[in-house]
């Protein structure tokens, strides 16, 4: 059986999360290997989640928020962005692959982009197989 | 040189193989026997055969492609005096192409209703007077009965006929109304040999119905008829159904020695002197023979125009006389018990063809259209009954009217007629009845022939002829 | 005679989405709505319209 | 349905308007109610009388069955009570049988039930009937005889019914499944021959391309095509619906229109013979022709309005004003909806609003002055026991259940640690599901409840109510969304569906296991609105408030009031625009509630609803206005097509608007022009800009039909792609061409080209009706250039954080159900800067925006959000991380006494928290929460979501 990985997605209530909701709404499809949870802003979404999903056995972390500017709190999504450049360098230090986690914007509009975000994700970690168990 | 097959070519134009084959042998389509079953037919003569019927050409070679957009820019001008008075002949058109889609030679020629409407609206006077689409419309209302606009679209095909050079009208319209106007009738059957045949037949009548005479110029006669004179010069045996009526309901009843033409081309080719000369004619035979009533001539346009000049131009006629069409005259008999049908003669599946100008445009034009009258008729003589899909206001022309069955276009009266014919086959009726000579003679001696109908095909009055119980003393 | 007072309360004909619209604002702000409907259910037309476009949503 | 619980609505069934007597505010109405035989008190719905029903009826429209003689409306119907049809009842019709009486558990039936007619005193009348659909049965042409040819209405029955039970659409006539459709458009409608409706009926054509859509979706190789004279896709989103069904989803589009639907008895199909675009004929086979029927006036709802002397249109819509489009020609009587013209959801619910407004405006002064609060029920179960959890699923019709095994879920929710309870339903949204719902969580004493169904954006006010009904805390809830995340996104996996559904299941109720009781915050309002935007919307809209007692500020950052209407000379009914355009600025400067602050621009935003704190510049001051609402309505501009068909090359080609500025000059390059070319479309319906301006058409017609009647000799060609004039604008478009305006469909054949020569402008263009280029020599040319959002929406977006739409105008909470609200509670849009409209929708815009405000300007206080962060001092040390980083300024630091020392913390402000959660994020002690996404119950998720495989 072909590797089949499971991700994170954590989904900003106001932009991400209505995109899938509008995706579904489209009848647009894409892989099931994503679990949706729901935030109220990609700027909640500390290093710490991030990593703890990884060492739970998540192989791959999507944070998706607003698009940069139009947050509905003003600047969480910059935020997010400053934890992504964090989470970044942890994962290199605790030697996951950098590609096992992402940061994207998407509105509640732009289904087609929610799917296009989630589809290249799975392909991705699909090619990169299964989180190597670096503790042991 | 293009291999074709009878079948594919049928196919593709939605005409019998039949039609195809007879296309072949008059030379409409120029083909050499090939091999196998097939035949060799020219690129050029496969294109121009579409290109007459308004289909895109299945097999298309690579030069031909290149024809197309190579049109230059017609330049709209300021035009001079419109083809027609009013906005509701082309104006008003929202191009929706209901009218194209509903007419059975849509696309003949490259034209189409909506195609002629858009022209007028865009001044393009010329050409459509100069086309010969407008004489291979049947005018069957067909478009301006989907028209959602009221697009008074078959008047406007009218002008367009009416104002074509009269030298050049395609066919024996023009020599027909001539004749008629010189020598009474359209084919200019002298007077003698026109009452020595009806003498003749009338002494054959006799023979079944004892006494019977044809009373000719008979003063104080109350019904004066009229006669096509297609039927004396080529099927006289036609004329005995009304006799054989007129003598079982014991008719009063006259046919004048002269001017008894009971068709009108003037309507056709949009002459509205002559029109309103030949039914002059008949008002005055009215006054002079001094009779109580009309029957209206039979041929659907005949009535129509007849009915219309009279309205227009003779209210005082119409006020002073009776006028009947037939089914007023057969259902005033049947109304009054004076006639006796037997509905066991007819046995088998009939179907009734309404006429268009007795249907819808006698519905548009004089606010009552014959759709019911003539199906009780029927009925009554053939319990066996189905109609055709569409029927009624919707029903599709022959094929043939509108002075198509004189034009000199028969493969397009053919290939109109195609749907005419599917309609019949799908009801697998084995019978058809007509109110109208054109639609008669379109359907029994064309349809019947290139589509393989197999049906016989018969006049109401003949129906009812046929059907009579009386008794001859 | 006698000026009446003005009635704080508001009769909607129809149920269709303008009029509960009306009818909802209406009452959020405090006035009485009564909301009359000739069939035995409110609603209109969209109540029996499974799904709306563009979204394709539940109508109700 | 909300309505059928709203403490200030009643609602009457089966009741008829008869008259209404006396003057504005004070109204007498008479009713006539029709005996329903069934005490809605009693009736429970448990259907045990249909059950036993003797009598079937079916249903004059096809594809809905037949009924029994005591029915329901429909299974979703408010109020979910049974109803006796009189005319089929064995009891009432013979005086036999009585079962149900018999039957009911309730004694709910009641055959004595008489029609009564009632009398209520009113202040004012809201007409909102509706329209019915045209009935296809009048003309045999178009075949409706034949089962396999439905009305839409008839085939989105077929298809509720085919996906209700999961079978494919099958043809009514022969059972077997339907392999393609052709919707014929324009049936009853654009139509004086069979029928006496010139109008367009505006609805058809987007609810056929939503109707293909949904058949494709059924059977994705079903092939669609839809018949049409113009696609009419005008509203906000509808071009790009319409071009993704044409282009992505694989529906045909012809431009073609049907004259009849042929059945034929052999090949038992449905023949379509029509001509194409290019001329030719072509004849096609059907399995299923959809009619797209028309709508029009019921002969009830004329009858009624001719009774109450309403004035109607040729048409028998109610006649309105573009200026007052919900005032009756009665005053006091309203109207809204597609009573006075066909219309769009959208628009209906704009109207009703602003009828509401309208209503508002006559009935304020006995407004109630206090408003209970709805949310003031007593909650005896709290969340702080140990946690006993419901589960419940949604087959939604067959939404979920066709895709995830329902049964093998609720098994697996079963054995989920604390899950003392779980069940399924067919409609969980439905009132009965509503109901169990809440006396299983008292039956069974739960105190935490999972809904696996549709998202929570949608519905988790619904099911929160449902808590707080049965008496537990509402916000004990959490939904797992079953159907936009599982099954409409991945129906072609199979057993994965479950195990992603048996995962969210989990990661719910490992989320409601640490969930707390949360109180929502009661914030005071000030009774104050701002509106922005000093043009028609904007006025309207500060006017209506004021007329109901509130104070406004209108800003406006242009020197004068007017907006874009200044520009135009009147409406497409032909009223005077400048008129009142100078009577509405008046009334607006002279009313003592409205402030006008002119050359004022947003600077600063602050607060939220109920106490907005909104800084404006003007003249070079600042000024901070406090409100608690807020209307943006700051209009659109212009699209300017340099470089386009000769636009600022050539001295002879306008854009609409320089064009009306010209001619009202009397430029003698109009006076002396004996040629009028007009290009629709320029910067429209293109990509980048894919929408429709919906006012060009109209407008271009208006022109032309102005051009020639002034001088019939003139030549005036209009170019376009659809001609769009939706309701009775249609009756311009008959009009302009009944004056010999000639109209060119350049769609096909591509964009017109033009060049300039000795002879003066010309035009080439293909005409779609010939197929041959036409060369136009034009003294004029006007391009109908789109309108653009204005820039300003992206600033004020940003300043008041509202959702933009892909084109740059604002996007509204819900493009059907709350078209003038954005998703910020307290602020609403009207006009230009929503989408393109003409005036009267801008200005029921308007006055829709004022009623929505009014909601909450006419109450003491509204209820705040209480998802906001809060802080366990016992763990802050102080570091204030989170200061820095909370976008609203919402933390403060606190110094307080611990012992004997002061140690530093931090504070946060409910009111200014938005739970945004950037601090719990960043607080290095864990010690910040935000009520129902607190780290414990985010990290439960994450563990949860991982346990199973997949």
């Amino acid at each position: 059986m072909s590797f089949e990985p499971k991700i994170i997605a954590f989904c900003c209530h106001w932009c991400s999360y209505a995109a899938a909701d509008t995706a579904a709404l489209m009848r647009r499809t894409y892989p099931i290997n994503v679990r949706i949870i729901r935030v109220m802003c990609s700027g909640m979404v500390s290093p710490k989640l991030v990593l703890e999903a990884l060492q739970q056995g998540a192989d791959g972390v999507l944070v998706l928020g607003c698009p940069l500017g139009e947050c509905h709190y003003k600047e969480g999504n910059y935020r997010a962005q400053e934890w992504a450049e964090m989470i970044k360098e942890l994962l290199a230090d605790m030697g996951y692959e950098p590609e096992r986690f992402q940061l994207a914007w998407c509105s509640a509009s732009e289904a087609e982009k929610f799917v296009e975000i989630i589809t290249s994700m799975t392909r991705r970690i699909k090619k990169l197989g299964p989180v190597e168990n670096q503790n042991g | 040189m293009l291999e074709v097959r009878i079948n594919e070519l049928a196919e593709e134009f939605g005409v019998h193989r039949n039609t195809i084959r007879n296309w072949i042998k008059a030379g409409i389509l120029p083909a050499q026997k090939g091999p196998g079953r097939r035949y060799l037919l020219k690129w050029a003569d496969y294109v121009a055969l579409c290109e007459r019927f308004g289909k895109r050409p299945r097999r298309l070679p690579e030069t031909a492609k290149e024809e197309e957009s190579k049109k230059s820019p017609y330049r709209l001008l300021p035009p001079s005096t419109p083809l027609y008075p009013d906005p509701s002949w082309a104006d008003i058109c929202l191009t929706c192409g209901a009218c194209a889609s509903a007419c059975p030679i849509s696309g003949v020629d490259g034209l189409d209703p909506r195609k002629v409407v858009r022209m007028a609206a865009l001044g393009m006077d010329e050409e459509l007077i100069n086309s010969d689409w407008a004489w291979k419309c049947s005018l069957c209302a067909k478009c301006e009965e989907s028209c959602p606009m009221k697009v008074e679209i078959v008047q406007l095909i009218c002008r367009i006929r009416s104002l074509r050079p009269r030298d050049k009208i395609p066919g024996p319209l023009v020599r027909g109304i001539t004749t008629c106007l010189e020598k009474g009738n359209n084919l200019g059957i002298p007077k003698e040999d026109f009452l020595a045949l009806l003498k003749y037949l009338a002494r054959e009548l006799a023979e079944e119905c004892p006494g019977f005479e044809v009373p000719i110029d008979v003063h104080g006669a109350r019904l004066l008829v009229t006669i096509n004179s297609k039927e004396p010069f080529a099927e006289p045996e036609s004329l005995k159904y009304w006799w054989k009526i007129f003598y079982a309901v014991k008719e009063s009843w006259t046919i004048s020695s002269e001017y008894w033409e009971g068709v009108n081309w003037g309507f056709f080719s949009g002459n509205e002197e002559a029109m309103r000369a030949i039914v002059g004619r008949l008002v005055d035979n009215l006054h002079r023979l001094n009779c109580e009533a009309l029957l209206l001539p039979e041929s659907g346009h005949a009535y129509l125009a007849t009915r219309l000049v009279l309205e227009q131009w003779f209210p005082e006629a119409l006020n002073k006389f009776k006028i009947y069409s037939v089914f007023d005259l057969l259902m005033e008999y049947l109304n009054k018990g004076l006639l006796v049908l037997d509905a066991k003669r007819h046995p088998g599946l009939t179907t009734y063809h309404d006429s268009c100008n007795y249907g819808r445009r006698s519905l548009k034009i004089l606010g009552r259209g014959y759709f019911e009258e003539g199906r009780i008729i029927t009925q009554l003589c053939c319990p066996d009954f189905v109609d055709m899909q569409p029927n009624r206001n919707g029903n599709y022309c022959c094929g043939a009217g509108g002075g198509a069955w004189s034009s000199p276009y028969k493969a397009e009266r053919i290939f109109h007629g195609r749907i005419k014919a599917r309609q019949i086959k799908e009801t697998q009726a084995k019978r058809v009845i007509v109110t109208c000579h054109q639609c008669r003679d379109q359907i029994k001696f064309f349809l019947n022939k290139e589509y393989e109908l197999g049906v016989e095909v018969k006049y109401l009055w003949e129906l009812v002829a046929d059907s009579l119980v009386f008794d001859p003393s | 005679m006698a000026e009446k007072k003005t009635t704080g309360a508001v009769l909607i004909l129809g149920s269709g989405v303008a009029g509960i619209q009306a009818a909802l604002d209406l009452a959020e702000m405090g006035f009485k709505v009564y909301l009359v409907e000739k069939k035995g259910a409110i609603g209109g037309l969209m109540a029996r319209l499974d799904k709306t476009f563009p979204t394709n949503e539940c109508a109700v | 349905m909300e309505c059928g619980r709203h403490f200030n609505i009643e609602i009457l069934t089966r009741t008829e308007l008869l008259d209404i007597q006396g003057r504005p505010g004070n109204f007498r109405v008479s009713l006539r109610r029709y005996p329903r035989y069934v005490d809605i008190k009693r009736c429970i719905a448990c259907g045990a009388c249909a059950d036993k029903c003797p009598q079937v009826v079916p249903e004059t429209t096809k594809n809905l069955g037949s009924r029994k003689a005591i029915y329901l409306e429909h299974p979703q119907a408010v109020p979910l009570k049974y109803q006796i049809d009189p005319l089929s009842c064995l009891k009432l019709t013979e005086n036999s049988c009585g079962l149900c009486e018999e039957l009911c558990p309730t004694q709910a039936i009641n055959f004595e039930e008489r029609e009564e007619v009632l009398e209520y005193e009113v202040g004012a009348v809201i007409l909102a009937p509706g329209l019915k659909p045209f009935d296809p049965s009048r003309v045999g042409l178009w075949g409706w005889q034949s089962p396999d040819v439905l009305t839409a209405l008839e085939f989105e029955y077929l298809l509720a019914q085919s996906t209700r039970t999961n079978t494919p659409l099958r043809r009514p006539s022969t059972g077997n499944p339907v392999k393609n459709i052709a919707f014929l458009q324009c049936v009853g409608s654009r139509d004086l021959n069979h029928c006496d409706h010139p109008y367009c009926s505006t609805v058809c054509c987007m609810f056929a391309i939503k109707e293909a859509l949904l058949a494709r979706q059924r059977n994705a190789r079903l092939e669609i095509s839809i018949f049409y004279t113009d696609m009419r896709a005008y509203g906000k989103d509808f071009e790009r619906y319409y071009q993704e069904a044409s282009e992505k989803k694989g529906i045909r589009f012809v431009r073609s229109r049907l004259h009849a639907v042929e059945f034929c008895p052999q090949r038992k199909k449905l023949r379509l013979h029509y001509v194409n675009i290019e001329g030719r004929q072509v004849e096609e086979w059907y399995d299923m022709v959809v009619l797209a029927v028309g709508l029009e006036v019921p002969p009830d709802i004329i009858e009624l309005a001719h009774r109450l002397g309403l004035r109607l249109t040729a048409n028998n819509f109610a006649a309105t004003s573009a200026f007052k489009p919900v005032d009756t020609s009665k005053p006091g009587i309203f109207v809204c909806g597609a009573f006075s013209g066909p219309k769009d959801i959208a628009q209906a619910v704009t109207e009703g609003s602003a009828a509401a407004a309208a209503v508002a405006e006559i009935l304020a002064p006995v407004r109630p002055a206090r408003q209970v609060s709805q949310n003031q029920l007593p909650q005896t179960i709290q969340g702080d026991q140990k946690p006993r959890i419901g589960v419940f699923l949604c087959h939604c019709g067959n939404n979920i259940s066709s895709v995830i095994d329902l049964e093998a879920l609720l098994t697996y929710a079963q054995g989920l640690a604390d899950v003392v309870w779980a069940e399924k339903h067919l409609f969980l949204c439905s009132q009965e599901a509503q109901k169990r719902l809440q006396e299983v969580i008292r039956d069974k004493g739960l105190n935490r409840v999972v809904i696996g169904a549709c998202s929570p954006r949608t519905h988790e006010f619904l099911f929160r109510r449902a808590l707080r009904e049965a008496g537990i805390n509402q916000y004990l809830l959490e939904m797992a969304n079953l159907r936009h995340h599982v099954a409409w996104v991945h129906p072609q996996f199979k057993e994965e569906t479950t195990q992603k559904a048996k995962d969210l299941i989990a990661m719910a109720v490992a989320k409601v296991r640490c969930q707390e009781v949360l109180y929502p915050l009661e914030v005071p309002v000030m009774k104050r609105a701002l509106v922005l935007g000093g043009g028609v919307a904007g006025m309207e809209c500060a006017l209506s408030l004021a007329r109901q007692g509130f104070e406004v500020f209108l800003v406006e950052k242009s020197a004068s009031l007017g907006g874009n209407a200044r520009h135009l000379s009147y409406t497409w009914t032909y009223e005077n625009v400048q008129y009142h355009l100078l009577k509405l600025r008046k009334e607006v400067e002279k009313n003592p509630l409205i402030k006008i602050f002119l050359r004022a621009e947003v600077v600063k935003v602050a607060g939220h609803i109920g106490e907005f704190a909104t800084t404006i510049s003007s003249h070079g001051r600042r000024k901070t206005i406090r409100h608690a609402v807020g209307i943006i309505a700051i209009g659109g501009g212009m699209y300017r097509p340099f470089g386009e068909y000769g636009y600022g090359e050539y001295e002879e080609v306008f854009t609409s608007l320089e064009f009306d500025t010209v001619r009202a000059a009397g430029d003698f390059r109009v006076k002396r022009a004996r040629n009028f070319v007009f290009i629709q479309c320029v910067g429209s319906r293109e990509p980048g800009r894919l929408y429709c301006s919906k006012v060009c058409c109209t407008h271009s017609i208006q022109t032309a039909i102005d051009l020639k009647k002034e001088d019939p000799s003139r030549r005036v060609y209009i170019l376009y792609r659809d001609i769009r004039t939706y309701g009775e604008r249609e009756i311009l478009y008959q009009k302009a061409r009944k004056l010999g305006v000639v109209f060119i469909n350049y769609d096909l054949h591509g964009t017109p080209k033009v060049s300039k020569s000795s002879r003066g402008l010309c035009i080439e263009v293909w005409d779609h009706i010939l197929h041959r280029p036409l060369e136009i020599n034009t003294d004029v040319l006007v391009l109908a250039t789109a309108i653009v959002p204005n820039p300003k929406v992206r600033e004020l977006a940003s300043l008041y954080s509202l959702a933009v739409d892909s084109h740059g105008f604002f996007l509204e909470a819900h493009s059907k159900m709350r078209p003038v609200d954005f998703l910020t509670d307290g602020l609403f849009m009207a006009g230009l800067s929503h989408y393109p409209m003409p005036l009267e929708e801008s200005v029921a815009q308007a006055k829709a925006a004022a009623a929505r405000a009014a909601t909450i300007l006419a109450k003491d206080t509204v209820s705040l959000d209480p998802v906001v962060a809060t802080v366990d001092l016992a763990r802050c040390d102080g570091c204030a991380l989170c200061l820095d980083v909370c976008p609203y300024k919402a933390i403060s630091p606190l110094e307080i006494e611990e012992g004997d020392s002061r140690v530093k913390k931090i504070q946060i402000d409910k009111v200014r928290c938005k739970g945004c959660g950037i601090c719990q994020a960043i607080c290095p002690q864990e010690c910040i929460a935000v009520a129902n996404f607190t780290l414990t119950q985010l990290r439960a998720q994450i563990r949860a979501a991982l346990s199973g495989e997949l």
